[in-house]
């Protein structure tokens, strides 16, 4: 059995960083992109569609995390779908932020006047049109601070997935706080890196919301 | 044959009757101002003869063609009406040039070159040529309101709608934009406006409508609705500018 | 079938743990290493096929092998009853004793000396069920989510005393911890046992025979030796 | 699909599951009304309190939001017993959700607070009040009111959240259906059942909290009441 | 010995002095109107004397008591001098009653009971004795207006500054407002009022001063003030209106 030295623990705990990165990129990628989707299913004409969205975002958004991991990873292979641990926290992981994002970005779509809707709508632009060159370019600008926001939530989300056994960030903290009998030290190192992570993040996001606030004052 | 032909047009929002048969011809190179107090439905009757809201009874017609609720009837009709707002409406991530192009290019299709050309000719019209590249936020209300002119005019409308455009503006503001209308009335373009702009009304339109709870109370020349109001709700009403 | 789907992928997927010092742990290169480890490679090896090792923990091993995320489950497995209903097992292939461990300085000999003490155990693990069958009622189980909870949680004055193998308590002493397990009494002797699905009876003859032959052969002896630092006992 | 559901064991396991749900719900009572608090008076110091403590504030507010829940819990159950602070699992566990209710509330409170005409400081002020009694007395309630939907939803996330306590032992409706799922192998029926009840536990909450603001909010229902 | 004493008071905010040395002295029972254009500092002059900014020299002086800008001392000033803005600032999540009573209680430490009836009292002076239970957001303006003033009247000040507490109002409640001041006034209360009602200040007021560019250019009686102005700006002011 062999001895960690602090370099050891930084560095196991650095490499299993790069897992945390990798899944927070996926889920969020993932995310972004069902969640346009839901987007388009819920601010949509038709009936279906929207309630469709709902009831999905009151799922995902009213059950914990951890749960929808479980029954990814135990219920995917129920249907015989053979899911490694890394692909059912990547399932769970774009499932839950998609739910997330399609309301931010609903809220963002919403807070355009309705004297775009209408301007467009008396220029002739068709429903389609009226989404591709109006609406959506404006929404997207508003949508950015709080889009990067959540990625803060996904990034902290990963290391949930630690508990259906994928060795990213947090299992590695577990792993080698058994090996080096040093809890106090490892979870620290561990936040630590979560905090690099998070943090540009978070301020970016604010810097990013603040500049907006600045340019809606000035019109 | 008139312009825009409205017959017996009925409005309503929930259990509120805001148009209770609204009758009005428009002939071609009219402008008729529509007066009333607030809550009397004259942005209603704009909106319902723009399609951005279905009449419940009776018929709009523009240029012989029936108004009908669905996606090409309304296409078309707003190729031949445009429709100025209080609030501008002007697309603020699109500088004024660009705000003058896009519905060209995405309703009409016209290729770039073309909608630029006619945008800047738009733009000169209302005395905005040398702000093409400026985004709405960097415009004053005055300018803004002119810029969504131009956009209306640069679909080549037959008739234009205009909602109390003058509102939101600071008094100093309120001529050039009205100058903008006036020469184009002098054009011979056929104008809609709800207007509190009474002196504008006289000077300038041809019909003045009162209306009133949802009704056209009075209409008729400026002349004879200013000077000789007929009934007391017109009275009261020009008693309280 | 599983032997043949097995033979015909040419890869074998065993799920052995990480958090259970000597059975399966990590080296500061965060392998995978210990008893159960090289166990598994031996089966490997013996099938002619490669081996993929899943790493997981007392809590999710089951649902692995059920869900058809591993073939095999060898991951100190201890047998009974109630788990013989939903899974089965092969012949024995390590020795194992379940003990409760503390501190030098608590005085525990025996359950009852248990009472009014807090005992941390892996949820699911063999120990965790005997312990809750035979604790008096006063005894408070802290049941953690895998072995890395409950040796953090005895290491730090969590719990009091915890309930694990002779084995486990003795890796983590060799490794002079803060706070060292040392034996209280046995709860039970429960060998470790290779988990697969129901209805596999030729991938389990196949490992029975597997096993049969290491020990016939003194290969299981070498990794017992290693890891546990004695030979197999003789009745295993 | 070879599986066949069985959800018998329910008969058998019910009051461990009843229980978790009891620790989910004393964890999410204690943790809200706590986290609340602390983010109130953690707003109030961002916001309106004495220069030395915002940046210590800010510094909290920042870790917390920034590091997950989970090796916030780690820490606190595992980490601290090394400097001799030790509590039990619900300790912990309550400590965790409070202080990390506590970050993000102060963010959303805070967002309330400046959202405060000036002038209600001014008449606070020219009546005689001091600044702590205007906060408290005048800019609080309405600040509350403006933020309470956000503020809802912050608390609905950190009960979701508390699933994760059960990696410290702490017996709540998630360590129910690990323990449930240890004894009988049925994993999936277990967390399918656990997610049911959260997603109800979710719904209640979210009515309990609009209850909350229209008892501690007078105003909107008084309006409503007499329009 | 004046009520309000104000001497050579100077106010700057960065490089804007906004306030260049002004006095004024008030006697007890005296209603004194403050007007000029926006922007001369008459708010900022009020807000000093309530200790709402600190001043940058000068001295002023309530019922003998000098303003220093401490807790303690401004808590007294404010127990003194009652303010009332334009923007009413009722607090939205309390009643009329409670409004009234809040401050009674958390500054004085009055008993309930007693600051209730006292309350009650005032809200009736007020002519508002029925709305005790109302939220502000069910009042209207004007009763917002005089809820404010029942609330300041409350922690029964020796004067009140009162800053264009009619400006924010509707023209039709304007004279509920100024009735209830006028009353006050007519009562011995001390007035110091910003206003735009010339015709107010003039029925009403012992004094007016008229402040330009952070002095005090005149001041007198308001029969003095308003018909025979010194200044060419008082008259360019008073031309205005
Ligand atoms: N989308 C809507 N839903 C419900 N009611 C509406 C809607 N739009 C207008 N109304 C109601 O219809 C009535 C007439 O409104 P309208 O905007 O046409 O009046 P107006 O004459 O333009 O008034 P103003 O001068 O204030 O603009 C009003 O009572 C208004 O409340
Ligand atoms: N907090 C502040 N910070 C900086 N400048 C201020 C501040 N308050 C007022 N000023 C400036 O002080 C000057 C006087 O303001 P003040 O509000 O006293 O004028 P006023 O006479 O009350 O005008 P009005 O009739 O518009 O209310 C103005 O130039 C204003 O811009
Ligand atoms: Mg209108
Ligand atoms: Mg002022």
């Amino acid at each position: 059995m062999s001895d960690f030295t602090t370099w050891d623990i930084l560095r196991n705990l650095l490499l299993a960083a790069r897992w945390t990165v990798v899944l927070s990129v996926v889920s969020f990628v993932g995310g972004a992109i069902v969640g346009a989707l839901l987007l388009f299913m819920r601010i949509g004409k038709g009936r279906a569609g929207p309630a469709f969205v709902k009831a999905y975002v009151e799922i995902f958004q009213g059950t914990p995390l951890l749960m929808q991991l479980f029954l990814a990873f135990f219920g995917l292979g129920l249907f015989g779908i053979d899911v490694p641990a890394w692909l059912a926290a990547g399932v769970a992981l774009i499932l839950w932020s998609a739910a997330f994002l399609t309301e931010i970005w609903r809220g963002c779509v919403e807070a355009i006047a309705r004297g775009q809707w209408e301007a467009s709508s008396s220029l002739g632009m068709g429903y389609v049109q009226q989404m591709r060159y109006v609406i959506l370019p404006q929404a997207l600008r508003i949508a950015v601070p709080p889009t990067v926001g959540f990625s803060v939530q996904v990034v902290k989300g990963t290391a949930l997935t630690s508990i259906i056994g994928f060795v990213e960030l947090s299992k590695a903290g577990t792993i080698v706080t058994n090996a080096t009998f040093e809890p106090f030290k490892v979870y620290g190192i561990v936040a630590l890196i979560y905090f690099c992570l998070c943090w540009p993040l978070s301020k970016s996001s604010q810097i990013l919301e603040r500049k907006l606030n600045v340019a809606h004052r000035n019109h | 044959m008139s312009l825009i032909e409205i017959t017996e047009v009925k409005k309503r929002f929930g259990d509120n009757e805001v148009l209770k048969g609204i009758n009005i011809d428009v002939e071609p190179g009219e402008v008729i101002a529509i007066i009333g107090k607030s809550g009397s439905g004259k942005s209603t009757l704009l909106r319902c003869i723009n399609g951005l809201e279905t009449i419940d009874d009776g018929s709009i017609s523009v240029a012989g063609a029936q108004l009908l609720p669905d996606e090409i009837h309304l296409k078309a009709l707003r190729l031949k009406v445009g429709m100025i707002f209080q609030q501008f409406n002007l697309f603020p991530h699109l500088t004024a040039g660009r705000n003058v192009m896009l519905s060209q290019m995405v309703v009409k299709k016209t290729p770039r070159g073309e909608a630029e050309a006619m945008a800047k000719k738009m733009l000169e019209r209302v005395g905005l040529g040398h702000k093409f590249d400026a985004y709405p936020d960097e415009l004053s209300g005055g300018q803004q309101q002119r810029v969504a002119i131009a956009r209306a005019l640069a679909m080549q409308p037959i008739a234009l709608l205009c909602d109390e455009i003058t509102s939101a503006l600071d008094p100093e503001l309120v001529n050039e934009v009205l100058a903008v209308v006036k020469e184009l009335a002098s054009e011979g373009m056929t104008l809609l406006m709800v207007t509190h702009e009474m002196r504008f009304a006289r000077d300038v339109c041809s019909r003045v409508v009162f209306m009133h709870q949802g009704r056209v109370h009075e209409i008729g020349p400026p002349g004879e609705v200013f000077a000789e109001p007929r009934t007391p709700e017109l009275k009261q009403f020009l008693g309280m500018l | 079938d599983a032997l043949a789907t097995i033979e015909k992928d040419k890869v074998v997927r065993i799920a052995v743990p990480q958090d259970f010092p000597p059975f399966g742990t990590v080296g500061s290169d965060m392998q995978p290493q210990g008893y159960d480890v090289d166990m598994a490679k031996l089966i490997a090896e013996k099938l002619g096929v490669k081996l993929e090792l899943v790493p997981v923990t007392s809590a999710n091993r089951i649902p692995y092998l059920q869900t058809n995320k591993v073939d095999l489950v060898i991951s100190s497995l201890g047998k009974n009853a109630e788990r013989a209903k939903v899974i089965d097992f092969s012949e024995a292939y390590a020795p194992f004793f379940n003990g409760v461990f503390g501190p030098a300085d608590v005085a525990v000999k025996d359950t009852k000396d248990l009472s009014g003490k807090t005992v941390g155990v892996t949820r699911g693990a063999i120990e965790d069920l005997e312990l809750t069958k035979i604790a008096p009622s006063d005894v408070t189980i802290k049941r953690y989510e895998d072995n890395n909870g409950t040796i953090s949680a005895f290491l730090s004055g969590q719990v009091d005393l915890v309930a694990t193998g002779n084995v486990v308590a003795a890796a983590i002493i060799a490794k002079n911890p803060p706070k060292k397990p040392e034996i209280k009494f046995l709860i039970k002797n429960s060998p470790c046992y290779i988990g697969l699905n129901k209805d596999e009876p030729a991938l389990l003859a196949k490992v029975n025979e597997i096993i049969a032959a290491a020990k016939k052969d003194g290969s299981l002896d070498a990794i017992s030796q290693k890891w546990l630092g004695a030979k197999l006992p003789a009745d295993l | 699909m070879h599986y066949t559901f069985d959800f018998g064991w329910l008969l058998e396991y019910w009051p461990v599951l009843l229980k978790g749900i009891g620790i989910t719900v004393e964890l999410t009572l204690v943790g809200g009304v706590l986290g609340v608090s602390l983010g109130v008076a953690c707003a109030w110091a961002r916001a309106l309190g004495p220069g030395w403590l915002r940046p210590i504030v800010t510094a909290y507010v920042e870790m917390i939001r920034n590091t997950p829940f989970l090796i916030q819990l780690f820490f606190i159950f595992f980490g601290l017993p090394a400097l001799g602070i030790r509590m039990n699992e619900l300790e912990a566990a309550n400590l965790a959700m409070v202080i990390n209710l506590g970050a993000y509330g102060c963010e959303i409170i805070r967002a309330g607070i400046q959202a405060t005409p000036k002038g209600q400081f001014e008449a606070g002020a020219s009546l005689g009040m001091s600044r702590i009694q205007t906060f408290w007395h005048v800019i609080l309630i309405p600040a509350l009111q403006r933020i309470w939907p956000a503020l809802s939803s912050q608390i609905v996330i950190v009960m979701l959240g508390s699933a994760a306590v059960s990696q410290i032992a702490a017996e709540d409706l998630t360590f129910a259906a690990n323990f449930i799922q240890s004894r009988t192998f049925r994993a999936f029926e277990a967390y399918f059942v656990t997610t049911l009840i959260y997603l109800a536990l979710a719904v209640l909450l979210r009515q309990l909290l609009r209850g909350v603001g229209w008892t501690i909010f007078p105003r909107r229902g008084a309006a409503s009441r007499a329009r």
